[in-house]
C-alpha cells in the first residue's frame, strides 16, 4: 500500500467522521460545533481534493468554503445566537423511515457505483493547477457564458441579501 | 463562436441593471413608471426576436454551449410573453411592496434571462447554471413580501427543497459525467449513439434520474410536487404566475432537450417512469384541489395537474407528443396567467383568499368575471379555448401510442378521470362567481387600464389558440423538429 | 487493493447520503442548511473525481461553478432565514407550518 | 355565410352582441335573444322546405367545407364540413324551433339575465352546430360548447335544495361520457387509417376497407357507452331526473329535448355504419338495457311526487324506444328511432315548458299540493293535458307514429324486448302520465289555487308552436319518413343488414309454408 | 300512390271529417255563445246521417276503397284508407243515427252546464274517432281511430273531472282499454309480420293465397323463429302453426276485450257511468263498446283460419261475460248500472255470436241493441233529470203517469232489450241463439247459457221497470217528478221507430252480403221476415221466449209493489256477491298493487339508493375522500416534505434500476 493509498484512506476516513459529526453530533446539538465540523469537513476533502491533483479547487475549497461561506455561517449563528438546541420529541417513526430512504439511495448509488462499468484511464494525469483551469475557462468558449450567468446570480444575490435583510421602513 | 445569438438575453439582462440603477433616480410614489418601462422593454425584445431570428436553422455558440434554434427560440419568446404580463401585474400589484417594488421587477427580468438562457441550454453546466440562476432569483421573489410570515415561509421552504433538488442534480450531473466524459448535449448524445461511453449505462442512467429529479422538481411533477402548494400559496400573487407559467416551463424545456438532444437513444428506457409519473402527477393535483378552498392554493395543485398532462406528452416523445406539449404549455401561459392577474385583483380588493371572496364578482366587475370563467372552462379542457385544443392534441397522441402499446389506453383512462375531477372544482370556482349570497358587498371593482390590456391579451390568445389552432400548432411543430423524435 | 474511481465515489456517494441525512433528520434550518452544504461538496468529490480518471478538466470547471453558485445561494438562504427569525424568533422547521394541506 | 351554418352561427354572433349590451338594458337582451332565436328558427324551416330527397353523392346536401387545421407534420387534418340529409334535418328544425320555444319561455330568469341569455344563444348554436357538422371534430367540438352553458346554467339559475349536487352529478356524468366517446373518436381516427374526422370521408375508408374486427370490438362499445351516457341509457340514467328537475325551464327543455339526442345521432351517424361488426356483438344487450329505460324508469316514474322528477324519468324512459329502434336495424325500426327523436324533442321541451310554467305559477310541482286546476287555467292544463297523452303514445302525436314505427321494425330481432316495450310504452307510460293529470288537473278545486291565473297570450306562443308541431307530424308523418327513409337505408347498408324487413312480405308465405310442410313430416 | 276518389269516397270522407272539423273549430275559437258549438256538432253528424243514408241505398253492395298513401318505410305501408262495405255502412248509419239522436237529446240534458262546448267538442271528436274505427280499411289505422275512441271517451266519462269518482273512472277506463290495447298492437304487429300487411283485403287475400296449401295457417310459421328466440328453441310446441295463429287471433281479441268490457276487462264499463248520461248512451252502450264486436266482425277472415281455435275460446268468453253481467245486474239498484250490466251481458251476447262463427247475427244484434239501449238510457237519463239526479230505483216509483212519454218508450226498450217478439231485440238475439244450434258448428252448452241469460235480463229489467215506474212514489223527488221537455223525448220516439221494426227489416240478411256465413239468411220481404226465425228454427225462438215468461212472472211475483228487495233474504251470499259485483275490483286492486305497484316501489328503491346512492355517490364520496385523505400529506412540514422528496428521489431510482430492464 503506497503512501497516497494510505493519505487517501485517512482524509476519506476524516471527511466522512466530521461529516457525521456534522450532521448528528452525540456531544453537543450546538449549530456551532456543526459549523465547525463542516469546516472540519471541507479541509479534510480539500486533501482529497489534492489527491486527485485539483490543486486550484483544493484552494478555492478552503478559501472560499472554510473561509467565507463557513464564516457566514458562524456569523448568522452568532447574530441570532442560537442557543443549545433544546430536546424536543425525537419522533422515532421520523427517524426510521427517513434513515431508511437514504440507505435505500445509499444502496442504489453504491450499487451503481460498483456495477463494474466505470472507464477510467490506466494512468491518469491531469493536473487540475490554476494556469490549466484558467486555460480551460477562458479559451474554451463553452465555459464563458456560464461563467458570465454565475455574475449576475451574484449580482441577483447581492440585490436579494439586501432586500431581505435590510430594516423594514415603518 | 457567434456571441451574437445571445443579444436577446442581454438585453433583457441589460434592461434589468437599468432598471436597478434607475430606481436611485425615481422617487418611490412614481416607481410603477419603472414597471412601464420594464414591460415596454420585454415587449420591444419579444418584438426583436422576431425580426433577429426565424429558427429555421440550428445556430451555436459558446462551444456548443448555447444552441439557437426553433425550440430555444418557441421558448425565449413564451417566456418573454410570461413575463410581459407578469410584469404588468406586478406593476399593479407593486403597492404591496412597501419597498423594492423596482427590484422586484429587475430580479423579475433576471429570471427571464435565466430561463432564455435555459432555454438555450446545450450543456449541463450551462443548464445548471441557468436553472441556478433562476432559482436563486425565485427565493427572493418568492419571499419578497416581508411583512407576511407566508411569504417568508414559503421562501425558506423553496430555499431548503429547491437547494436539496440541486443537489440531486448536481449529483446526477456529475454522474453523467463521469458516464460520459462530457458536459455537451450532442457530444453525449454522440457517445450513447457510439457507445463510446465505455457502457457506463447504469451510472448514465442514474445520472440522467438524478437529472430528471431537479427538472421535475421545476416541474412540480410527482414525486417532487410537494413545495408546490406551499410555495404557490405564500408567495405574492405575481410570483406565483411567473412560478407556474416560466418556471415551469424551464423545467419543460429542459427536460426536451434532455430526453430529445441529449439522450435520444434512450429516452425510450424512460417510458414507463414517465407513464407512472404522468399518471400520478394528474391525480394527485387533481384529487388533493377537491376540498380546496384557498384560489391559490387551488391554482398550485391545478398546476401540479397540468404538470402531469405534459408529462403525458413527454410519455409518448413522439413529434405528435412534443409538439402538443408546446401546444398546452402555450395555453396554459394564457389561460394561469388570466386566472393569477385576476385573483390578484379580487385577493387585493376582499383582502382574503378564499373562493368565497369572488362571490358576486359577475356584478363587481363582469370584466374579471368573464376573464376567470374562461380561464377555469379553458383549464378544464372545455371548447373553444385553448384549453381543450391542447388537452385534445396530447390525449390524441396517448391514444395514438395506444395502438403500440395498450398500457397507454390505461393512461388515457386516468387523465380522463383527472379531467373529470378537475371539472369539479373549476366548476365551484365559477360557481362561486356568478352565486352570490346576497350579503356580500357589491360593490363595483375597478379595474386598471394595464390589467384590462393584460386580460385581453390573455383572453384574445385563449380564443385564438382554440378557434384557430393551424398557425400555433404548426409553429410548435416546427418549434419540435430540432429535436430527435419519431415522426 | 489499490485506490480507483470507485473508492472516491464510495466516499462521494456516502458524504452524499449523510448530507441528506442531516436534511431529513435535523430541525434546526441552518444545521439543515449546513447538510445541503455537505451534499454539494459530495457532488463536488465525485466531479473532480471523474475529471481526474476521465482525463479531462470540465468536472473541476464544474466544480469551480457550483462552489460559487452555492455561495450566492449560501448568502441568500441566510438572508432569509434570519429575515425570518426576526419574524418568528426560532430556526425550528417545526414552527414553519403556517402553509398546509 | 349560407344557409345552413347562417342556422347556428346566428345565435353565436348573437351572444357576442348580447355581451356587448349593458346588463340593465334587459328588454334589449331579451329582444335580440328572441330575435335571433326566430330567425335561425325560420332559417331552419327554410332549409327544410328546399330539402329534397333526390339521392346526391355521398347522401348530403347544402355542404359546406373549408380548411381549419392541416398540418401535414402530424398527419392532422380537421376541416370544417357542414352537411345535411334525412337524420339530423329533423334535428336540426326541431332544435331550432325548441330554441325559439325556450328563449320565449325565459321570461322567468330575473337575475344575471346577460349571463343568461349569452349562455342560452351559446347553447343554441352549440347544439345546432353539433346535427350541422360532418367533421366528428365539430360534431364533439360543437356538443361540448353547448355543454357548458347547461352546467353553468343548472348550476347558477338552478332550483331546488340539491341544485349544487344536480349540477355537479350531471356536470361529471356528461363529461365522462362526452370523453369516453371522444376516445372512441379519435380511436376511430387513427384506427380507420384515414387520419380525417371527416364523416364522408371515413365513410370511404371503411367501405373501401372495413376496421379490423379488434378495432371495432374497442371502439364501439366505447361510442356505444359514452353516448349512452349522454343519453342517459339505463343504468347510467340518474343525472337526467334529478339534472332536469334542478334545472331552469330553458335549459331543460333544450338539453332534455335537443342535445341529449347527440349522443343518439352519434351512435346512428358512426357507430352502427362504421362498425358494424364490433356492433353485432352488443346491440344485443342494448335491447336488454332499454328495458331498463323504458320499463325499469317508467315504474320509476310512477313513484315520483314532483312533476319535474316524473317527466325526467318518462324522457329517459322515451330515450328506450330510440335506442331499440336503432337496435333492430331494421328500416321500419331505425326511421321509427329517427322520428321518435324528434317527435320527444318536441315533447320534452313542451312538457318541460309548462311545468316550468306551473311552477312559476304555483311556485310548487309537489302534485300532493296541486289538483283541480284546469278549472283556472285551462289553457296550460288542456295543454298539459295533451302532453301527457302524447307521452303516452296517443295517435295523432308524433311520438306514436315513430314508437310505433319501433315497435313494429324490432319485432322480429328482439321479440320479447318488444313486447315488454309495447307494455312499457301503453300501460306504463299511460299509468303515470294519468297520475299526473288526475293529481294536478283533476279532482276537487283547492282554495290556495283559486285565484291562479291562465298564461298570457305570449306565453301561450311557445306551447301552441310546439303542439303545432306534434299534431302535425303525427298526422303527416310522411313529412319527415320520406326524407329520413334513403338516409337511413344508406346506413343501413353499411351496416350490412338488409334495408328491407326480413319480415315476411306476402311472397315469402309459400315458403314459409314449405318449412311448415317439413316439420310436419318430422316427427316431433 | 295517388287516391282515385269516387263519389261514395268523397261522401265517406266528408261523413268522417265533418265531426272533426266540428270539434277542432270549437277548441280553436271558443265562442262566446256555446249553442252555436252544440248546433255545428249537430249540424256535422245530421249531415253525415244524411250521406250515410244516402251511401246505404244508393252506393251499391261492391266493395269501395279508398287509400291515402300515409306511412311507408320499408315494407310497412300504412294508408289512411277508407272502406265503404254493407258492413261498415251499415254501422255508419248506426253510429250517425243514434249519435244525432243523442246529440239533440244532449243539448237538453246539459243545457246550462259551464263547459256546454267542451261537452260539445269532444263528443264530435268521439263521433270522428268512431267513424274512423268504422270506415278504416287497415289494421293499423282501426288502432289509431280505436285509441282516439279510447281518448274520447277517457274526455267524456271524465267530463265532470271535480268529482273524484269520475276523475278516477276515467282514468280506470283508459287504463283498462290500455291493456287491451296492448294485446291488440301486438296481434296487429304478429298479423303484419306474418302477411306482410295491415290492410284488410290484402290480408285476406294473404291468407286465401295460404289456403292454397296444404294450411292456411302455414303462412304464420314465418313468426316461428323470432318466437323461437324467445323460448330459445324453433321446435317447441308453441311455434306451431297452429298454436300461432290462435295466439294472433285471440292478441287481436284482446282489443274486442277492452274496449267490448269483456271479462276480464269488463270492470271499466259500470264505473264509465260517472260520466253524462247521454255520454253512457252513446259511448258506453250503443257504439263505442260495439266497436270490439265489429271489429272481431272486420277481421273474421283471421280468426276463422282452419286450425285457429281463437273462436272457441272467444266464444265461451263471450257467453260467460254475458252470464256474470246478468248475474251481476239482478242486485244493482242505481238505474244506470243496471243498464250498464245489461249493456255487459248484451255484449257478451255478440262476442258469444262470432264465436259461433255467425258474425252477421253479432252484427244484427248490434244494430238492434245500438237502438233500444240508447232508448233505454236516454230514457233513464230523463227519469234521473224528472228526479234531480237521483239514481236509485228504490227512491223512484209511480213515473208512469208523472212522465207518459218516457215511460211508454221507455217500455219499448226493455221489451225489445228482453227479447219479445216482435221487437227488434228478439230478431237479433234469436239469431244468436240459432247460430249456437247451428248443426255446423253446434254449441249445446252456450245455448242453454244463452236461454238462461235471456230469462235473467227479463228478470232484472222487469224489476226496474217494475220498482222504478209502477207502485207509487218512494220519495219526494219521484212524487215531484215531470216530463222531460221535448228536445230530449223527441229523441225517444224517434229512437223506438227501430226499436220496434228494426227485426225484421231484413239487416241480417243485408250483413250477409258482407260477412261469410254458412247459410245465408235472404231478405224475403217485412212480413215474412216477422216469422221466419219461428220457420226457420223453431228450438231457437221457442226456447228464448219461454225464457223471457219464465223471467217476467218471476220479476212480477216478487216485486210488484214491493218496498224493498226481497232477493236478499231468499239468495242470501249470492245476492250480495252480485250486488258487490263478485269482488272483481278488489281482486283487480289487489292484484295490480301486488304486482306493478310493487315492482315499482322496488325499482324506485334500487333507483334511489343502489344506482344513485351506493354506487353514485359512493363513487363520489370515495373520490372525496381520497382527496382529503391524499391532501393529508401537505403538513407543512419541511422535514416531512424533505423525507417525501427523498422518498421520492429513492423510488424514481429504484422504479428505473431495478424493476426495469437496464439499458442494452
Amino acid at each position: 500500500m503506497v503512501l497516497p493509498d494510505i493519505l487517501f484512506y485517512l482524509f476519506a476516513f476524516l471527511t466522512l467522521l466530521f461529516g457525521a459529526l456534522v450532521v448528528a453530533n452525540p456531544f453537543s446539538r450546538n449549530p456551532v460545533t456543526s459549523a465547525m465540523f463542516l469546516v472540519l469537513t471541507i479541509c479534510a476533502m480539500a486533501g482529497l481534493f489534492v489527491l486527485l491533483n485539483a490543486f486550484f479547487l483544493a484552494a478555492v475549497q478552503i478559501l472560499v468554503y472554510a473561509g467565507a461561506v463557513m464564516v457566514l455561517f458562524l456569523f448568522v449563528i452568532m447574530l441570532l445566537d442560537l442557543k443549545e438546541e433544546q430536546r424536543r420529541k425525537i419522533n422515532l417513526f421520523g427517524i426510521v423511515t427517513g434513515t431508511g430512504a437514504v440507505m435505500g439511495l445509499g444502496f442504489l448509488l453504491t450499487k451503481t457505483i460498483w456495477g463494474g462499468d466505470l472507464n477510467q484511464s490506466a494512468n491518469p494525469r491531469v493536473i487540475g493547477d490554476t494556469k490549466a483551469l484558467g486555460l480551460e475557462l477562458f479559451t474554451k468558449g463553452q465555459f464563458l457564458l456560464p461563467f458570465e450567468i454565475v455574475s449576475v446570480l451574484l449580482l441577483v444575490a447581492m440585490v436579494g441579501v439586501i432586500l431581505l435583510s435590510k430594516k423594514e421602513l415603518k | 463562436m457567434n456571441a451574437s445569438l445571445i443579444v436577446l438575453e442581454l438585453a433583457v439582462g441589460l434592461l434589468g441593471l437599468v432598471v436597478l440603477v434607475q430606481d436611485w433616480f425615481t422617487p418611490a410614489k412614481d416607481r410603477r413608471t419603472l414597471g412601464y418601462g420594464a414591460v415596454l422593454g420585454v415587449a420591444v425584445v419579444l418584438l426583436y426576436s422576431f425580426f433577429a431570428f426565424d429558427g429555421t436553422e440550428t445556430l451555436y455558440a459558446f462551444g456548443n454551449a448555447y444552441v439557437l434554434d426553433g425550440l430555444a427560440l418557441w421558448f425565449k419568446r413564451f417566456f418573454l410573453l410570461a413575463a410581459l404580463l407578469v410584469l404588468i401585474m406586478a406593476t399593479e400589484f407593486s403597492d404591496r411592496f412597501e419597498s423594492g417594488q423596482s427590484e422586484f421587477f429587475a430580479l423579475t427580468l433576471f429570471a427571464l434571462a435565466g430561463m432564455m438562457f435555459a432555454a438555450s441550454a446545450n450543456d449541463f453546466i450551462l443548464l445548471f447554471v441557468s436553472l441556478e440562476l433562476i432559482t436563486v432569483t425565485f427565493y427572493v421573489l418568492v419571499s419578497f413580501l416581508r411583512r407576511r410570515v407566508e411569504s417568508l415561509e414559503a421562501g425558506v421552504k423553496y430555499l431548503i427543497l429547491g437547494a436539496l433538488s440541486s443537489g440531486f442534480l448536481v449529483y446526477g450531473i456529475a454522474l453523467i459525467f463521469g458516464a460520459s466524459g462530457t458536459m455537451n448535449f450532442n457530444e453525449l448524445a454522440e457517445r450513447v449513439a457510439g457507445n463510446t461511453t465505455g457502457a457506463s449505462s447504469k451510472l448514465l442512467f442514474t445520472g440522467i434520474l438524478l437529472v430528471l429529479v431537479g427538472l421535475g422538481f421545476k416541474m412540480a411533477a410527482v414525486p417532487f410536487q410537494i413545495w408546490a402548494p406551499d410555495v404557490y400559496q405564500g408567495s405574492p400573487t405575481p410570483t406565483t404566475a411567473f412560478l407556474a407559467v416560466g418556471s415551469k416551463a424551464a423545467g419543460v424545456v429542459l427536460l426536451m432537450r434532455l430526453l430529445g438532444t441529449a439522450i435520444p437513444d434512450l429516452a425510450f428506457h424512460l417510458e414507463k417512469l414517465l407513464m407512472a409519473m404522468a399518471a400520478a402527477t394528474i391525480l394527485y393535483g387533481s384529487l388533493c384541489a377537491i376540498p380546496q378552498r384557498n384560489l391559490k392554493r387551488l391554482l398550485g395543485y391545478s398546476s401540479i395537474a397540468s404538470a402531469g398532462y405534459l408529462l403525458l406528452g413527454f410519455a409518448v416523445m413522439n413529434r405528435a407528443g412534443s409538439s402538443a406539449i408546446l401546444y398546452y404549455l402555450a395555453g396554459y401561459l394564457f389561460t394561469v396567467l388570466a386566472a393569477f392577474t385576476v385573483i390578484a385583483v379580487v385577493v387585493e380588493k376582499a383582502g382574503a383568499e378564499d373562493i368565497s371572496a369572488l362571490a358576486g364578482l359577475a356584478q363587481r366587475s363582469p370584466l374579471l368575471a368573464t376573464s376567470l370563467t374562461l380561464a377555469m372552462v379553458s383549464l378544464a379542457g372545455i371548447p373553444p379555448l385553448a384549453g381543450f385544443f391542447g388537452k385534445f392534441l396530447l390525449l390524441k397522441a396517448v391514444i395514438a401510442e395506444g395502438v403500440r402499446w395498450h398500457a397507454y389506453y390505461w393512461l388515457f383512462a386516468v387523465a380522463v378521470v383527472g379531467v373529470l375531477i378537475s371539472l369539479y372544482y373549476y366548476f365551484n370556482v365559477v360557481r362561486a362567481i356568478y352565486w352570490s349570497k346576497g350579503t356580500t358587498d357589491l360593490t363595483p371593482i375597478p379595474v386598471s387600464l394595464p390589467t384590462k390590456f393584460a386580460l385581453g391579451v390573455c383572453i384574445a390568445g385563449m380564443l385564438w389558440l382554440g378557434l384557430n389552432p393551424d398557425g400555433a400548432l404548426e409553429m410548435a411543430v416546427e418549434a419540435v423538429k430540432s429535436l430527435k423524435l419519431v415522426a | 487493493m489499490n485506490v480507483g474511481l470507485e473508492h472516491y465515489l464510495t466516499v462521494s456517494a456516502m458524504l452524499f447520503c449523510l448530507g441528506l441525512l442531516g436534511v431529513i433528520l435535523r430541525r434546526n434550518v441552518l444545521v439543515i442548511y449546513m447538510s445541503l452544504e455537505l451534499m454539494l461538496n459530495a457532488a463536488n468529490l465525485a466531479l473532480v473525481a471523474f475529471s481526474r480518471f476521465n482525463e479531462n478538466l470540465t468536472g473541476q470547471m464544474m466544480v469551480f461553478f457550483i462552489i460559487t453558485v452555492a455561495a450566492a445561494e449560501v448568502a441568500v438562504g441566510l438572508a432569509l432565514i434570519v429575515a425570518l427569525y426576526r419574524k418568528r424568533q426560532s430556526a425550528h422547521v417545526e414552527d414553519l407550518t403556517s402553509l398546509k394541506l | 355565410m349560407s344557409l345552413l351554418s347562417s342556422i347556428f352561427l346566428l345565435p353565436l354572433v348573437a351572444a357576442l352582441v348580447v355581451l356587448c349590451i349593458p346588463r340593465n338594458y334587459k328588454f334589449v337582451i331579451r329582444l335580440v335573444t328572441l330575435g335571433a332565436t326566430l330567425a335561425s328558427m325560420l332559417l331552419a324551416l327554410a332549409l327544410f322546405a328546399k330539402y329534397n330527397a333526390a339521392p346526391v353523392e355521398n347522401g348530403f346536401k347544402f355542404v359546406e367545407k373549408h380548411a381549419w387545421v392541416n398540418v401535414s407534420a402530424l398527419k392532422l387534418d380537421i376541416g370544417w364540413h357542414l352537411g345535411v340529409d334525412g337524420i339530423n334535418l329533423g334535428l336540426i328544425v326541431m332544435g331550432a324551433i325548441v330554441a325559439f320555444a325556450a328563449a320565449c319561455v325565459s321570461r322567468e330568469i330575473t337575475r344575471l339575465e346577460k349571463e343568461y341569455y349569452t349562455l342560452l344563444l351559446v347553447m343554441t348554436g352549440g347544439i345546432l352546430g353539433a346535427f350541422a357538422s360532418l367533421n366528428l371534430f365539430f360534431f364533439y367540438f360543437f356538443h361540448e360548447l353547448a355543454l357548458v352553458p347547461t352546467f353553468i346554467m343548472i348550476g347558477v339559475w338552478g332550483h331546488g335544495e340539491n341544485r349544487n349536487y344536480a349540477t355537479f352529478k350531471i356536470t361529471i356524468y356528461l363529461s365522462l361520457g362526452a370523453l369516453i366517446a371522444l376516445a372512441g373518436l379519435i380511436a376511430l381516427y387513427i384506427q380507420s387509417g384515414a387520419n380525417t374526422f371527416d364523416i364522408v370521408e371515413l365513410t370511404k375508408a371503411v367501405k373501401a376497407r372495413p376496421l379490423p374486427l379488434a378495432a371495432q370490438s374497442l371502439i364501439f362499445p366505447l361510442l356505444l357507452f359514452g353516448f349512452g351516457i349522454l343519453v342517459s341509457l339505463w343504468p347510467f340514467h340518474t343525472w337526467a331526473p334529478l339534472g332536469y328537475g334542478a334545472a331552469p325551464t330553458a335549459t331543460a327543455m333544450l338539453h332534455a329535448g335537443v342535445l341529449k339526442k347527440f349522443g343518439l345521432y352519434g351512435l346512428l351517424r358512426v357507430g352502427i355504419p362504421l362498425m358494424p361488426d364490433g356492433a353485432t356483438a352488443w346491440l344485443e344487450i342494448l335491447a336488454f338495457l332499454c328495458l331498463g329505460n323504458i320499463v325499469y324508469c317508467g315504474l320509476v316514474a310512477m313513484r315520483q311526487k314532483d312533476l319535474n322528477l316524473l317527466i325526467g324519468n318518462s324522457s329517459v324512459a322515451h330515450m328506450g324506444f330510440i335506442f331499440l329502434g336503432i337496435a333492430s336495424l331494421s328500416i321500419v325500426g331505425v326511421t321509427g328511432a329517427v322520428v321518435v327523436m324528434v317527435a320527444h324533442g318536441f315533447l320534452a321541451a313542451l312538457t318541460f315548458g309548462l311545468s316550468g310554467a306551473l311552477r312559476e305559477k304555483t311556485g310548487t310541482l309537489e302534485m300532493e299540493k296541486l289538483g283541480g286546476l284546469l278549472r283556472q287555467i285551462p289553457f296550460l292544463g288542456a295543454a298539459l293535458v295533451m302532453a301527457m297523452l302524447a307521452g303516452c303514445g296517443l295517435p295523432g302525436f308524433a311520438n306514436f307514429v315513430g314508437e310505433a314505427m319501433v315497435l313494429f321494425g324490432s319485432w322480429r330481432a328482439f321479440p320479447l324486448v318488444t313486447t315488454l316495450a309495447t307494455w312499457g310504452a301503453l300501460i306504463i307510460g299511460a299509468v303515470y302520465m294519468l297520475r299526473a293529470v288526475r293529481n294536478i288537473l283533476h279532482g276537487p278545486e283547492k282554495s290556495e289555487w283559486a285565484a291562479l291565473k291562465d298564461a298570457s297570450a305570449w306565453a301561450k306562443v311557445p306551447f301552441v308552436l310546439l303542439l303545432a308541431a306534434l299534431l302535425l307530424l303525427g298526422v303527416w308523418p310522411r313529412l319527415l319518413t320520406d326524407k329520413i327513409q334513403p338516409s337511413v337505408a344508406a346506413i343501413l347498408t353499411m351496416a350490412n343488414t338488409k334495408t328491407a324487413d326480413k319480415a315476411a312480405r306476402p311472397g315469402d308465405v309459400k315458403k314459409a309454408a314449405d318449412e311448415a310442410k317439413q316439420r310436419a313430416v318430422q316427427p316431433r | 300512390m295517388e287516391p282515385t276518389l269516387s263519389p261514395a269516397g268523397y261522401a265517406a270522407l266528408t261523413i268522417l271529417l265533418l265531426p272533426l272539423a266540428a270539434a277542432v273549430v270549437a277548441l280553436a275559437c271558443p265562442c262566446r255563445d256555446p249553442e252555436r258549438t252544440a248546433n255545428r256538432s249537430i249540424g256535422a253528424i245530421a249531415l253525415g246521417f244524411i250521406l250515410s243514408l244516402g251511401l246505404f241505398f244508393f252506393a251499391g253492395d261492391k266493395a269501395i276503397e279508398t287509400n291515402f298513401n300515409w306511412l311507408s318505410v320499408g315494407d310497412l305501408k300504412v294508408s289512411f284508407g277508407l272502406l265503404l262495405d254493407p258492413l261498415s255502412k251499415l254501422m255508419l248509419l248506426v253510429v250517425t243515427g243514434v249519435g244525432l239522436m243523442i246529440h239533440i237529446y244532449s243539448r237538453g240534458y246539459l243545457h246550462g252546464d259551464r263547459s256546454y262546448s267542451r261537452y260539445f267538442a269532444s263528443l264530435s271528436l268521439f263521433t270522428f274517432s268512431m267513424l274512423g274505427i268504422v270506415l278504416a280499411n287497415n289494421l293499423f289505422m282501426m288502432f289509431v281511430f280505436w285509441e282516439l275512441v279510447g281518448v274520447s271517451s277517457y274526455l267524456l266519462i271524465g267530463f265532470w273531472f271535480e268529482k273524484n269518482s269520475a276523475a278516477d273512472a276515467a282514468k280506470k277506463a283508459f287504463l283498462t282499454n290500455r291493456v287491451g290495447d296492448f294485446g291488440f298492437i301486438l296481434g296487429i304487429i304478429l298479423t303484419w309480420a306474418a302477411l306482410g300487411s295491415v290492410n284488410f283485403t290484402e290480408l285476406a287475400s294473404a291468407v286465401e293465397l295460404g289456403g292454397r296449401l296444404a294450411d292456411k295457417a302455414a303462412g304464420f310459421s314465418v313468426l316461428a323463429e323470432p318466437l323461437g328466440k324467445i323460448f330459445q328453441s324453433t321446435n317447441w310446441w308453441l311455434v306451431h302453426p297452429n298454436v300461432l295463429v290462435t295466439l294472433v287471433g285471440l292478441l287481436l281479441f284482446m282489443g274486442a276485450m277492452g274496449k267490448s268490457a269483456q271479462f276480464p276487462l269488463h270492470v271499466w264499463l259500470p264505473d264509465a257511468m260517472e260520466g253524462p248520461t247521454p255520454v253512457s248512451a252513446l259511448i258506453h252502450a250503443a257504439t263505442m263498446v260495439a266497436a270490439g264486436v265489429f271489429m272481431l266482425c272486420r277481421i273474421f277472415f283471421l280468426l276463422d283460419i282452419p286450425g285457429s281455435h281463437a273462436l272457441e275460446f272467444i266464444a265461451w268468453i263471450g257467453g260467460f261475460t254475458a252470464l256474470l253481467a246478468a248475474l251481476m245486474a239482478l242486485q244493482q239498484n242505481d238505474i244506470k248500472r243496471i243498464l250498464a250490466y245489461s249493456t255487459l251481458s248484451q255484449l257478451g251476447y255478440m262476442v258469444m255470436a262470432v264465436g259461433l262463427h255467425s258474425p252477421q247475427s253479432a252484427m244484427f244484434h248490434l244494430t238492434t241493441h245500438a237502438a233500444f239501449k240508447a232508448l233505454l238510457f236516454l230514457g233513464a237519463g230523463s227519469v234521473i233529470l224528472a228526479c234531480h239526479h237521483e239514481q236509485n230505483i228504490w227512491k223512484m216509483g209511480g213515473l208512469r203517469d208523472a212522465m207518459p212519454r218516457t215511460w211508454w218508450t221507455f217500455r219499448w226498450g226493455t221489451l225489445a232489450l228482453c227479447g219479445v217478439w216482435p221487437f227488434a231485440g228478439f230478431f237479433s238475439k234469436d239469431a244468436i241463439l240459432a247460430a249456437a244450434l247451428d248443426p255446423a258448428h253446434r254449441n249445446i252448452p252456450l245455448f242453454v247459457l244463452g236461454v238462461f241469460v235471456a230469462g235473467l235480463t227479463t228478470f232484472y229489467m222487469s224489476r226496474l221497470v217494475l220498482v222504478a215506474f209502477c207502485g207509487n212514489a218512494r220519495s219526494e223527488e219521484a212524487s215531484h217528478a215531470h216530463e222531460s221537455p221535448g228536445v230530449m223525448t223527441w229523441p225517444l220516439v224517434v229512437l223506438a221507430v227501430p226499436t220496434l221494426l228494426a227485426g225484421a227489416v231484413g239487416i241480417d240478411a243485408y250483413l250477409a252480403k258482407a260477412l261469410p256465413s254458412e247459410h245465408a239468411p235472404h231478405n224475403e220481404g217485412f212480413l215474412n221476415n216477422l216469422f221466419a226465425p219461428f220457420n226457420h228454427n223453431i228450438l231457437a225462438a221457442g226456447f228464448g221466449l219461454l225464457a223471457v215468461v219464465a223471467g217476467y212472472k218471476l220479476a212480477r211475483a216478487l216485486y210488484t209493489n214491493a218496498g224493498r228487495d226481497p232477493l236478499p233474504d231468499k239468495l242470501g251470499v249470492l245476492a250480495k256477491m252480485a250486488r258487490d259485483r263478485f269482488y272483481f275490483d278488489e281482486l283487480y286492486e289487489w292484484f295490480i298493487s301486488v304486482t306493478q305497484e310493487t315492482l315499482a316501489k322496488v325499482a324506485d328503491w334500487f333507483d334511489r339508493w343502489i344506482i344513485a346512492g351506493l354506487l353514485v355517490r359512493g363513487t363520489h364520496g370515495t373520490t372525496e375522500l381520497f382527496g382529503r385523505a391524499l391532501r393529508l400529506v401537505q403538513t407543512g412540514s419541511l422535514q416531512t416534505y424533505a423525507f417525501l422528496f427523498a422518498a421520492g428521489v429513492v423510488l424514481v431510482l429504484a422504479w428505473q434500476l431495478l424493476l426495469q430492464s437496464p439499458a442494452h
